[in-house]
């Protein structure tokens, strides 16, 4: 066990450490080197946690996807410096900010040290919840059924974030299609990783999406790799992402969500009620929702990326 | 048998484990960007191969050794990639003078899952 | 536990009616968003008015479980009598909002899809899915997600002009409501640690004052708090809402900070346990005690209209606070007057400060600015506009016969009632410095044109929008108080 | 002290550096970044939850793993959002801060 206690106190450090070198990061850039090294710290924490679906997502979305829009935006920011001094805080402002985040810091150690023993769990009545349904992995049969409600409210939530990034485009942009403009490098590395990699990615994306049912996996993770391989395309300027005009483009971002909500409906004439499921229909009716999801999220994870139109409407 | 693949895994994955440390420490150490890169990319694919090698007897079955396998392909073509990127972003910055980059170079792992 | 209840489906129904047409618009985009979202809210406005029909005739709050699962694995709706009440509000809110939008924001037949009307048709829905969520919800995760859903929601709205000086504000906005999100989610995640559960009506019987539980409660608190901009952590607040168009402004003021609202009093009257309501109650109220004093005497200082305004939220949100020690304390009578005192305190608010928002949107649209000192002619251009930013007024000084009279009438009571005399003071100053600033507006709008002043006409059917939210908050102080006893079912 | 317990003030020490950074730095793109720390560590809260509430054969209770799921993509697209809105900030007024405006000058209208 102390080899175990051993490995834990050397990842909380290495997590401190990196989360406190972020910080004092010279650089932007530098600073999401730094967050990305502390998220895959944090993937290896969710592991040894025991929550193989979180470390899974922890790296896809925490560290990955989030590193990408962070470097994506770096790229793009050059603060004055001027104006940065500025507005930095005074030595006593800081004083007071370490003592707000020290005291908020020592209560919650303090509420968690002293969390009751043992600890209450529903591990017991998910794991009697989740064969019912057929699956193998109680996570997927916690955020498919018993809490599907948050699961089909946060699939609203990224149409919700999709359609606020994109409003932030200019008028005249309206239109366009996503991002910058990539400009194509014909024999350059990245249109060669751009060509060779997708084919694999797409297959990895779709299995790690398939096998959420039953072992660590799901739309989320699977649905930002997928993301990924339509994300690098653009960027090697390859391909053009659709229009956010394009019906084609809102119905894959919407379809998720869509199909979640008329399954749960259908329950009301089908089963006992909202978002239940016919007694042994229950894993057949979660998988086609978790493909109409994986694609929304793909395609809803692409566009967050992309960001607002930045190019010209079709002639 | 069992205990000849225990001495063979763990003496590759710590051979693994010397080049990882080996290609962080020319990380740190080396001078300018292209020795590091190279120092990076040469010893983590190494390493990283070494260990895939060394967990292949233990994988629990051939799917599971495919997927090691693919890890490591799927590293070595994300790593390259990353390395010559990195590379021409160096050259470009010692020929041209130091200019703001441009759109969105140098994102080159974006793609990698 | 939770039973679903006979009604129970139209719970189901308030959520994924305006979800789904907003999905809806979003695909369909153009000039189908608009009528999308327009039968969306109508459909909307009668669900919730069915809601607070069968809570008040059965005097019971509705519930629905979730694909049938029992809490605490599962999830539940529930609607008591605040629920059903705010629900309501934000239907009627709404509505007017959307109706006075149809001019600003039309898509012309044959015309292209613009970005602002767009965004405008398909926000709509998607703020009434996001309220929905946060007044029905009965489990705090669920809850976190639809404060989410508010701030996105929010943000947009604000955005939607696209005018370079709107950035900085929503961002610092932005920054405030994530800041409130995380440490909300914090506490929420050490209740479930010490409970088991987030369910609500739950943890209302497990919590105990243990140290998890008060951590948990004061970091909820903290963040909620910052979401409703409560001094002293107000200042995002006036130009976030005062640079947002005028049809974003009546929405973030008059329903979004409710959103939070609703939760702090789910947190503080089902979740926490009494000793700590009892003494964190009058620290709050000094903290509103304080908004109302100092976010008054701010506004009458203004030079602009619209900040104005919304540093008059700052002083009404103040109001909503008062509450927290009276219903602690008193009696069953008491507690029960300050509860109706303070729900009917963000009903009327709503109500008039949506009024009062887009009245002075359409006053600063037709004269071209919204410098306090140059509102003349205003009246004559536009009574109905004038008359209507007057009537919210009379609402938020709490001049009989309004909403707002109603609402401090009821915690004036109280406080005198419970011997916290000092409460009435400072409802009373609050009133007095709100005639103030009202009467500054009125009578500056009311004073002859400035010469060279040129006024456009604006559209009447706006105006009707206006004056149909400031007719509300006025009507809702003629309705007899025992009728109001929708507000009191599952009170707690 | 368990190994769950050394994590757990992890998790409190990354929410404290997180609300240190999102306080006391002036770029915004810093303020994000240590917005994301500081979910990371209330997330991480929640896997220590989890954790402790191992039982009935599963290493962690499945319960605090799903909202940190649902938690880990709203906090991505309000990075998102946030981030899109410092661009365009940047684009338009040159500022990468969210500090005060000097006080408007009283220009005339329109």
């Amino acid at each position: 066990m102390t080899a175990g206690l051993l490995l834990d106190l050397l990842l909380a450090l290495a997590v401190l450490g990196t989360a406190a070198w972020t910080l004092a990061a010279r650089s932007q850039f530098a600073a999401v080197i730094g967050f990305v090294v502390t998220g895959l710290l944090l993937t290896l924490v969710w592991v040894r946690l025991g929550a193989v679906d979180v470390a899974l997502t922890e790296a896809a979305i925490g560290a990955g996807a989030t590193g990408v829009i962070l470097l994506y935006v770096v790229a793009r920011l050059r603060g004055g410096e001027a104006e940065i001094s500025a507005a930095t805080p005074s030595r006593a402002q800081r004083a007071l900010a370490a003592l707000l985040a020290l005291s908020v810091g020592g209560a919650l150690a303090y509420g968690v040290l002293s969390l009751p023993d043992p600890a209450p769990s529903l591990a017991e009545a998910a794991l009697a919840g989740t064969a019912p349904l057929g699956l193998g992995n109680p996570v997927s049969a916690v955020l498919m059924a018993h809490r599907g409600l948050d699961t089909l409210l946060e699939a609203i939530v990224l149409v919700f974030a999709v359609l606020a990034v994109w409003s932030m485009a200019a008028d005249h942009r309206w239109g366009g299609r996503p991002g910058p403009v990539f400009q194509r490098e014909e024999h350059g590395p990245l249109s060669l990783l751009a060509r060779i990699l997708p084919p694999v990615g797409i297959v990895i994306g779709i299995y790690i999406a398939w096998v959420g049912a039953d072992s660590p996996g799901g739309k989320f993770q699977g649905g930002t790799i997928l993301a990924a391989m339509w994300v690098l395309p653009w960027i090697a300027g390859l391909v053009r992402p659709p229009s956010v005009t394009d019906w084609r483009l809102r119905l894959m971002i919407a379809i998720g969500p869509l199909t979640f909500l008329a399954v749960g409906l259908a329950g009301f004439v089908v089963a006992e009620g909202f978002l239940a499921y016919p007694p042994g229909f229950a894993k057949p009716l979660i998988l086609l929702i978790e493909a109409a999801m994986t694609l929304s999220v793909a395609a809803a994870l692409a566009c967050l990326i992309a960001g607002p139109p930045e190019r010209r409407r079709r002639a | 048998m069992s205990l000849l693949v225990g001495a063979f895994s763990t003496a590759c994955v710590l051979a693994g484990v010397f080049f990882f440390v080996a290609g962080t420490a020319g990380l740190i150490r080396f001078p300018d960007t292209l020795s590091r890169v190279h120092a990076l990319t040469k010893a983590d694919n190494l390493g990283l191969g070494l260990i895939v090698l060394g967990l292949l007897p233990l994988a629990p079955g051939l799917g599971a050794a495919l997927k090691l396998l693919l890890i490591w392909v799927l590293v070595v073509i994300g790593g390259a990639t990353a390395a010559q990127l990195i590379g021409a972003a160096a050259a470009r910055d010692e020929h041209a003078m130091p200019s703001p980059p441009s759109g969105g170079r140098g994102l080159g792992e974006g793609g990698v899952p | 536990m939770t039973a679903t209840t006979p009604e129970g489906w139209l719970l189901v129904l308030a959520l994924t009616l305006p979800a789904g047409a907003m999905l809806l618009a979003f695909v369909a985009g153009g000039r189908h968003a608009q009528r999308i979202a327009l039968g969306a809210l109508a459909l909307w406005l009668v669900i919730a008015f069915a809601i607070a029909l069968q809570v008040q005739r059965g005097g019971a709050p509705l519930a629905y479980l979730i694909g049938g699962w029992q809490p605490p694995l599962g999830m539940a709706l529930r609607a008591d009598g605040l629920s059903a009440a705010m629900l309501l509000t934000g239907a009627v809110v709404l509505l007017a909002v959307a109706l006075f939008g149809r001019a600003p924001y039309a898509t012309p037949r044959g015309a292209q899809e613009t970005r602002a009307a767009y965004a405008y048709w398909c926000f709509l829905p998607a703020l009434a899915a996001s309220l929905a969520a946060a007044f029905l919800g009965g489990d705090l995760f669920n809850l976190f997600v639809a404060l989410e859903m508010l701030t996105f929601t929010a943000l947009a709205l604000a955005c939607l002009d696209g005018k370079p000086s709107q950035f900085k504000s929503e961002l610092r906005y932005l920054l405030f409501a994530l800041i409130g999100s995380v440490l909300y989610l914090l506490g929420a995640g050490l209740l479930y640690g010490a409970h088991g559960t987030l369910d609500i009506a739950l943890l209302a019987g497990r919590t105990r004052a243990d140290a998890p539980t008060l951590v948990a409660g004061a970091l909820m608190t903290a963040g909620l708090i910052a979401k409703m901009a409560l001094f002293p952590l107000h200042l995002w607040l006036p130009p976030a809402h005062a640079g947002a168009p005028a049809a974003a402004s009546a929405l973030l003021s008059g329903l979004v900070v409710k959103g939070a609202f609703v939760l702090l009093l789910r947190l503080w009257f089902w979740v926490l346990p009494a000793p700590v309501v009892l003494n964190g109650g009058t620290l709050l109220a000094a903290l509103g005690a304080a908004a109302i004093l100092i976010g008054s005497v701010v506004a009458l200082r203004q030079e602009r209209l619209k900040l104005l305004v919304a540093y008059s939220t700052v002083a009404q949100m103040g109001y909503l606070f008062l509450m927290f020690p009276l219903l602690a304390a008193g009696d069953a009578e008491t507690a029960s007057r300050a509860w109706l005192g303070g729900v009917l305190q963000a009903v009327s608010h709503a109500l008039a400060k949506a009024a009062m928002f887009l009245g002075a949107g359409l006053i600063a649209a037709s004269l071209g600015h919204d410098r306090v000192a140059a509102l003349g002619g205003a009246a004559r251009v536009m009574p109905i506009t004038v008359i209507a930013f007057a009537m919210g007024g009379l609402s938020l000084m709490g001049l009989p016969p309004s909403g707002g009279f109603g609402a401090k009438w009821l915690l004036l009571r109280a406080s005198v009632e419970t011997g916290q005399w000092w409460w009435s003071l400072v409802i009373l100053s609050g009133g007095l410095l709100t005639g103030g600033y009202v009467y500054r507006i009125v009578a500056a709008a009311l004073a002859p044109p400035a010469p060279g002043c040129e006024a456009r006409p604006v559209p009447r059917a706006q105006e009707l929008c206006v004056l149909a939210l400031a007719l509300a908050s006025i009507l809702l102080g003629l309705v007899p108080l025992k009728d109001l006893g929708l507000v009191r079912v599952g009170a707690p | 002290m368990t190994g769950t317990d050394i994590l757990a003030l992890a998790a409190c020490g990354l929410v404290a550096i997180g609300l240190y950074g999102l306080v006391a730095q002036a770029e915004v793109l810093r303020k994000i970044i240590a917005f994301n720390l500081l979910g990371a560590g209330v997330f991480l809260l929640f896997g220590v939850v989890a954790r402790r509430g191992a039982g009935a054969g599963l290493a962690a209770d499945p319960v605090p793993q799903a909202m940190v799921i649902t938690g880990l993509v709203v906090a991505f697209a309000a990075t998102a959002l946030a981030l899109v809105l410092t661009l365009r900030l940047y684009q338009i007024t040159g500022a990468a801060t969210v500090a005060e405006d000097p006080p408007e000058p009283t220009a005339p209208d329109s």
